[in-house]
């Protein structure tokens, strides 16, 4: 088997993977630094980024008012030193992004533009038209062709991490254009695998978003922070589920029912007005904004779509030259997509899985539980989402965690001790594996597609906008079940040529694992905060449950789950207020 | 880097790679590309016609007998048919590349792009005005 | 109309065959499915060793560009409402070596696309705590167009020059060039000339204008190649005109 | 595609021509074919006349006008001749004789409109 060896190997080459990658080149360009992706670095899930990225810029707004809405928008899960960092960092990153060439849109002075975004209340979210993903990653990506220590491995599979000596040394990959398993070996390893939408059925995420950092964390032994959280976008669109960014709503969007009346007015989020307000009615948080969709659902005041019910986002009122110029994007999609055109028509959309909050635990800078093994962006829970991310701070996220696990692996890979001989041999056991249970397995009887549709049916109805004890419990006693059918796929494809069909087969095993933890970690938290609601404990009960919850994977494979506490600072825990109330209350 | 070169075989954990060989014909197999070709040929007549020019200057420039027979030559129905031919194409070429030369040109007027029709439109406007110049000067009595 | 419709898709396994050959599906014919959503379908129901790349299905990933018809096209923003009832045919981006099935080799590509030095050249860096470089929205327009590119290779496909000569650029890494260039921040543009100024770049081109055809986020690369050729003209005229001048 | 050390090139003269040429074909050819090659010897109109030719001729910014639309005209044609042998018939190894007739040929006849047109009484 070849071994290749690097000082400082990244999985995933998405926004937070490629800033890592930067930041540790910048700090020592002495070390061999790898960059492991399955996809080709500027096809990251990062690229579909739309609305923006958070940092605080303009002189009416500071880091406290950032650092409050961050928090209270994530119902105080939030680790507060976290987010003082992350709100701290942020604009210096966002600007090195600009010197390193990001189109940001520009005020006609020259300077950067802001737009408002849901959750926020001031205007500090950076944009480059509506596609901020796509240049930041596009950006970065390009940036890094200008280091010479940093060596891709592009289309690459990461299967397995190598642990060894109580630390991580490296991970076991397929290059895909040939099928060749091998070893690369790090003294640290940072995960920036990405998060994990697939595990459900309607989803924002591409099709690359499988989990396979939380799972390949998960089964080396570093537990999974805060996994029962997950981000329903209000306005995905129905069947594609193709994201309309929430600036479409920044800009002034009305979300209507069916009688064309603006609903969230009827859910506590303030009144309606003709320009939107910070903090209010179709500007507040995704949670809340999701949750008064299933009760419009319930009250009979949807539309029924071919897809299920949805509601209508009017952009009508703002006209084409406003939407030409502030959501091209938006247009296009809803023109190539769903055959609608925003400025004379309305936009049917519903509520869409698109963020996880929770991932692999981390301390503030990157590091697991788990020695060599650090990890940022979505993958990781750091934490600055708690229970509900704002829309916006997850760019930023992934340049300031990314460039401070980037740092602190270097850090580690520099004292480090040399990688263990015993590795080698964790990685022929790894390629047997692949090779016995997918590629020469001949006896199999599942069908990955098919196992894979059941688990997605079987998160959304267990785990979705509300959930209860019983939904939970049933989710949680199928997905045992599909664990073991999986145990017995057989594979169409038996090749090694770009095998897509392996590449399906192993994504599906750690979505099964990821998707179990969170069923467990729902079930465990008997409340309702943020995104995670349960109908059978509707309150928020901060003496049992300001805590986040930590997964591990025992030794039978089942989901163990402990509770850690939430670093508060400055801010204690309040009550979530929204709308022309909450104006008042920060005016004072 | 050739193309016809003969594959190894696969081999383990070596991918072997399929090229194909571009056709001879590959501007016969879509419309666009034989539109192409088309214009690039009109090249070839363009270059006829400045012979045709040179020939005429050496006919005058050797009497009024030369320039007779020249006369004479140019009502011969092949070269006339040659002719037709290819005013055709020289009539393409001048359409494609005052349309190209709109998409060539990125003027900048108080930041934005002009468009291309606003460049594309006063060449095809001067095109015209310069040929009834022309005619005038080479017809008037 | 009929409720299912035929694919033709190009099959090609190293480890088997000789050259691609075509194979048919039938999948169930919908209104709003698009190409990609027919092959996930195949993949899915019918034949999980099909092999292609996709991931974003919103048109912005740029993995899967593939010949429909001949055409090159985006797949999952390419109906099948647009060829129904007629069968569809399916194949890899022309041009390019290719791997598996509709998988081409794009390795190419990125080195190309590398030797541009495709990032912002300063003479000297400003520091992050000065803050921003000011760039008016108007400078920002004289480059916006050619930072779109998703590097979807379609328009690769789309270039004769390319397929028959492989050592070409080719539209996306000079339109990419042109993209650092134009920016009202970089100062790499001399950098940049002798790489863009080979035979192999900006004159290979014979303006075909394909690639602009095609590039489903509207680059115009060969807009970009056209306009980079004046500036090296003006350049020439300049050297000539001044020797001692510049450079 | 790799860097050479820049050396005067020649290609950015050859495509000025080309561009040159190209424009001077697109603006003025047409009309000179249509009245010399068709309307002409179709008798649509008259055909200028021995005398009027060498009255036109006279004028030395008349002759100076028919060298620019002889010699431009065939950089033009010489360069697309070239591209097209080179990609269409993909006999990309004889470059360089191609590229010697093609310029060659363009040059040639720009020397002998020159010396016609210079020498004429
Ligand atoms: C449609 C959409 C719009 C969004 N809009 C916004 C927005 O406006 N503002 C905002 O702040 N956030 C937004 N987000 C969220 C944000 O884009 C993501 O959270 C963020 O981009 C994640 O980046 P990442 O670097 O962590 O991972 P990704 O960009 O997903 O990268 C993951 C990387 O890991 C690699 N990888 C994964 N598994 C493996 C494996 N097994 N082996 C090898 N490599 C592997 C992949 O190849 C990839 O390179 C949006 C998300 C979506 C879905
Ligand atoms: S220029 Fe257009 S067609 Fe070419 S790779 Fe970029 S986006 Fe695709
Ligand atoms: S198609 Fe090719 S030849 Fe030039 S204009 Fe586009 S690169
Ligand atoms: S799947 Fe991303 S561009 Fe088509």
């Amino acid at each position: 088997m070849d071994v290749t060896t690097h000082d400082v190997l990244l999985v995933g080459g998405g926004g937070a993977g490629l800033r890592a990658a930067i930041a540790v080149s910048e700090l020592n360009p002495n070390l061999k630094i790898a960059v492991v992706s399955k996809v080709y670095p500027m096809r990251s899930h990062t690229v579909s980024a739309e609305g923006g990225a958070a940092g605080v810029i303009k002189s009416d707004d500071s880091l406290d008012e950032h650092a409050y809405d961050t928090i209270s928008g994530g119902d105080w899960l939030c680790d507060q030193d976290a987010v003082e960092a992350f709100v701290n960092e942020a604009p210096q990153e966002l600007l090195q992004l600009e010197h390193w060439g990001c189109p940001w849109s520009r005020q006609d002075d020259g300077h950067i533009a802001v737009r408002p975004f849901g959750g926020m209340k001031k205007m500090r979210t950076w944009f480059a038209a509506d596609k901020t993903g796509f240049h930041m990653l596009h950006t970065l990506f390009q940036t890094t062709m200008k280091y010479n220590s940093i060596f891709r491995y592009d289309e690459w599979f990461v299967t397995k991490l190598l642990v060894d000596d109580g630390r991580v040394q490296g991970v076991v990959a397929i290059e895909l254009m040939s099928g060749k398993i091998q070893a690369i070996t790090a003294k640290s390893v940072i995960l920036c695998a990405g998060g994990c939408g697939r595990v459900f059925p309607f989803t924002t995420n591409a099709s690359i978003k499988t989990g396979d950092g939380m799972g390949l964390a998960y089964r080396a032994g570093a537990p999974l922070k805060d996994m029962e959280f997950i981000q329903y976008h209000p306005t995905g669109l129905p069947f594609t589920g193709i994201l309309i960014t929430e600036a479409a709503r920044a800009e002034g969007g009305y979300l209507v029912n069916k009688d064309g009346y603006r609903y969230l007015q009827d859910y506590n989020l303030g009144t309606p007005t003709a320009k939107p307000v910070l903090r209010s009615m179709e500007l507040g948080p995704r949670d809340r904004l999701s949750q008064a969709f299933v009760k419009e659902q319930e009250k009979g005041r949807t539309i029924d779509g071919p897809y299920g019910p949805v509601v209508h986002l009017d952009l009508r009122h703002l006209g084409e030259k406003l939407i030409n110029a502030k959501l091209p994007f938006v247009r296009e999609l809803c023109t190539k997509y769903q055959n609608v055109d925003p400025v004379h028509e309305l936009i049917p959309v519903r509520p869409v899985i698109h963020y996880m909050m929770g991932g692999v635990s981390t301390d503030i800078n990157g590091a697991t539980p788990l020695p060599g093994l650090f990890a940022a962006g979505e993958v990781a829970c750091v934490s600055i989402n708690g229970a509900n991310r704002l829309g916006s701070n997850s760019l930023p996220e992934l340049l300031v965690f990314g460039a401070r696990a980037g740092k602190a692996a270097a850090e580690f890979a520099s004292s480090a001790k040399p990688i263990s001989n015993s590795i080698l041999a964790q990685a022929f056991d790894e390629q047997r594996r692949i090779e016995n249970q997918f590629l020469r397995n001949t006896t199999g009887r599942e069908r990955t597609s098919t196992i894979r549709e059941e688990m997605q049916q079987t998160m959304e109805t267990s785990a979705g906008i509300y959930r209860t004890e019983s939904s939970l419990a049933a989710g949680a006693k199928t997905l045992r079940h599909l664990q073991e059918r999986s145990d017995n796929l057989a594979l169409d494809d038996h090749s090694l040529t770009f095998n897509t069909d392996l590449v399906a087969a192993l994504e599906l095993s750690f979505m099964l694992d990821v998707a179990e933890s969170m069923v467990q970690s729902a079930l465990q938290r008997t409340e309702s905060r943020g995104a995670h609601q349960r109908t059978d404990f509707p309150k928020r009960n901060d003496e049992k449950f300001l805590a986040h919850s930590v997964v591990f994977r025992a030794a039978d494979g089942r989901p163990r789950v402990e509770y850690l506490p939430v670093r508060i600072t400055r801010w204690p825990p309040g009550e979530r207020v929204y709308g022309q109330p909450a104006q008042k209350a920060s005016a004072s | 880097m050739k193309s016809s070169v003969a594959t190894p075989p696969y081999t383990l954990n070596h991918p072997r790679w399929y090229r194909k060989r571009v056709s001879t014909y590959w501007w016969l197999l879509r419309w666009e590309y034989l539109r192409f070709v088309l214009r690039e040929i009109s090249s070839v007549f363009v270059a006829w016609f400045v012979v045709l020019t040179i020939v005429q200057i050496y006919a005058v420039s050797r009497g009024p007998d030369a320039y007779a027979e020249f006369q004479d030559f140019l009502k011969n129905p092949f070269v006339l048919a040659l002719n037709v031919i290819s005013f055709f194409f020289v009539v393409f070429h001048s359409i494609t590349w005052f349309n190209l030369s709109a998409r060539a040109m990125a003027i900048r007027i108080g930041g934005k792009r002009v468009p291309g029709f606003l460049i594309s439109g006063p060449n095809f406007a001067a095109w015209l005005v310069i040929s009834a110049l022309i005619a005038w000067l080479l017809l008037r009595e | 109309m009929a409720d299912t419709i035929k694919l033709e898709i190009s099959r090609y396994s190293p480890e088997t065959d000789a050259a691609p050959h075509f194979q048919s599906f039938e999948v169930p014919f919908r209104r709003d499915w698009v190409v990609l959503d027919a092959l996930n379908y195949i993949k899915d129901k019918q034949d999980g060793s099909l092999t292609y790349r996709w991931s974003c299905r919103m048109g912005i990933c740029g993995s899967c560009g593939m010949l429909v018809n001949g055409e090159p096209k985006l797949t999952c923003a390419t109906f099948l409402a647009d060829y129904a009832p007629a069968s569809i045919r399916v194949e890899p981006l022309r041009n390019f070596p290719i791997v598996r099935d509709l998988v081409i080799a794009m390795n190419d590509f990125m080195r190309k696309f590398q030797k541009m030095k495709p990032w912002l050249i300063r003479k000297e860096e400003k520091p992050v705590s000065e803050g921003e470089y000011l760039q008016t929205p108007e400078q920002l327009d004289a480059y916006k167009q050619f930072s779109m590119c998703i590097n979807c290779m379609l328009c690769y496909a789309a270039c004769p020059v390319y397929g028959l000569d492989p050592l070409f650029a080719g539209p996306a890494a000079i339109a990419l060039a042109q993209r650092y260039n134009l920016d009202s921040r970089d100062q790499g543009a001399k950098d940049r000339f002798p790489v863009l100024s080979q035979h192999d770049a900006i004159w290979g081109c014979t303006f075909v204008g394909e690639c602009t055809r095609v590039c489903p986020k509207h680059v115009d690369p060969a807009g970009a190649i056209q306009q980079y050729k004046l500036t090296a003209a003006l350049d020439w005229v300049k050297s000539v005109v001044m020797p001692w001048g510049g450079k | 595609m790799d860097a050479q050390p820049t050396k005067l090139r020649i290609e950015p003269l050859l495509w000025l021509l080309f561009s040159a040429g190209g424009g001077v074909a697109a603006f003025f050819i047409p009309i000179h074919l249509f009245i010399l090659g068709i309307a002409a010897p179709l008798g649509l109109t008259k055909a200028t006349d021995y005398a009027s030719a060498t009255a036109f001729l006279a004028f030395p910014i008349v002759r100076f006008y028919l060298f620019v639309l002889c010699s431009l005209p065939l950089f033009h044609a010489a360069h697309r001749i070239r591209y097209t042998l080179y990609d269409g018939l993909q006999i990309k190894h004889l470059n360089e004789v191609i590229a010697a007739c093609c310029y060659g040929g363009a040059v040639l006849g720009t020397v002998i409109a020159g010396y016609l047109l210079w020498s004429f009484q």
